[in-house]
């Protein structure tokens, strides 16, 4: 079971999960991203490029696939503008070993981080608003999936 | 005549001012980075946009590449900032 | 925030994740276990040491907040008799890092299998009935966590 | 005199017929598998539970220890097979 979705709406983890933990493998593994507020954030926009997201997660979940025993995957990432405390990435595993639900899951979410094409744009109360730059320490989470 | 589609995301389309545009194929050995000296003189906000290449990244039909990758028989080519998704 | 429970009663992650989503942290990890049905599986008792199970659950929890900068950890463990499709164990994580979320989360479950004190007994549609035995990769997961 | 409560898990539970007992403390000196050895005694469930030393396990006051760890001023004492939780 492969689901992937990039859209405006809102989700909720637990219908996400449910589907996963049906597959019979006994492991299930998840990461949901929120936006943290603070620093006087007031919203976020997230820009991407369309053509591509949906076919780099699609390429980024089969090379998952390959290197784990996965029953399921579902990957959900938001775009548009959004709030503080709004979730905006979820990352969910099923497999019947919980090592491999569980690494497969980080090794998602760090490629997303890093390689899917993804913009963020904050928007702070003094009217200021700014890209989100890159960070190395991303790139390097990345990066440490291709040691072994 | 042949034409590449160019995409503009994030602050790249903000200093532009648009979100892409399309200009006729400056040939498969043109590199990116020779595309984009071409766009300079577009206007201020080209030469905004394009003026710390090391901030710049290229997709060239929906893959990752770097500026010093030949066009080849592309059809879309995307200018950005690194990415910041999750 | 710290959240330990053992018991016969059944749960649900969504209830339990929401909690941590909350924190304000923006990471959230989980990991759900599910008893698996195969091999004419028909139930499953989950035997533990009452007086031990929390106090050792706790150990970990404090453990895993030593190494990690935590803003929450909840760990639900089924006791009792359980089916094939039953949720088992449920471990969630917050923090600010991803990492933080995804490795703690992986550490406690690792833990949770080698070292707190449960027992599982399942019975076959045979009318067979065995304790499971305990697993070298289980002992070998959980070692893993002590080199760094 | 100082006592000391046994508690049994899983299969050793099952083959020794109860939960626990409380027996007589042997003692600071005497080791886990000291007390084993003057339990096998008391009927086969015993001698069947500890057959095989190599699949025992124990917990001294909610501590998983050695058996050859002396019982030292220990209230509660509990043995059983290697955990399978999760």
């Amino acid at each position: 079971m492969i689901h992937i979705r990039i859209g405006e709406e809102g989700f909720d983890p637990a219908a996400l999960l449910e589907p996963l933990e049906r597959l019979g493998g006994g492991a299930v593994a998840s990461f949901t991203g929120i936006v943290r507020g603070g620093g006087g954030l007031v919203s976020m926009r997230l820009d991407h490029y369309p053509a591509m997201t949906e076919r780099r997660i699609a390429h980024i979940v089969e090379e998952a696939r390959a290197r784990w025993p996965l029953l399921g995957v579902t990957v959900v990432h938001r775009v548009g503008d959004l709030q503080p405390e709004d979730r905006i990435v979820f990352v969910g595993t099923a497999s019947i070993h919980r090592a491999a639900a569980l690494e497969s899951c980080a090794f998602l979410i760090d490629w997303l981080k890093s390689s899917a094409p993804f913009w963020k744009k904050e928007s702070f109360l003094d009217g200021r608003s700014q890209w989100v730059e890159a960070r190395a320490e991303d790139d390097a989470a990345r990066d440490r999936w291709m040691k072994s | 005549m042949a034409t590449l589609d160019i995409l503009y995301f994030a602050w790249v389309r903000e200093a532009i001012g648009r979100d892409g545009e399309t200009v006729e194929h400056p040939g498969a050995e043109a590199t990116i980075a020779d595309l984009i000296d071409s766009l300079v003189p577009r206007g201020p906000g080209y030469a905004e946009a394009f003026a710390d290449r090391s901030r710049l990244r290229a997709a060239l039909d929906h893959a990752f590449v770097p500026l010093e990758t030949p066009l080849g028989n592309a059809h879309e080519l995307a200018l950005f900032p690194p990415v910041t998704g999750g």
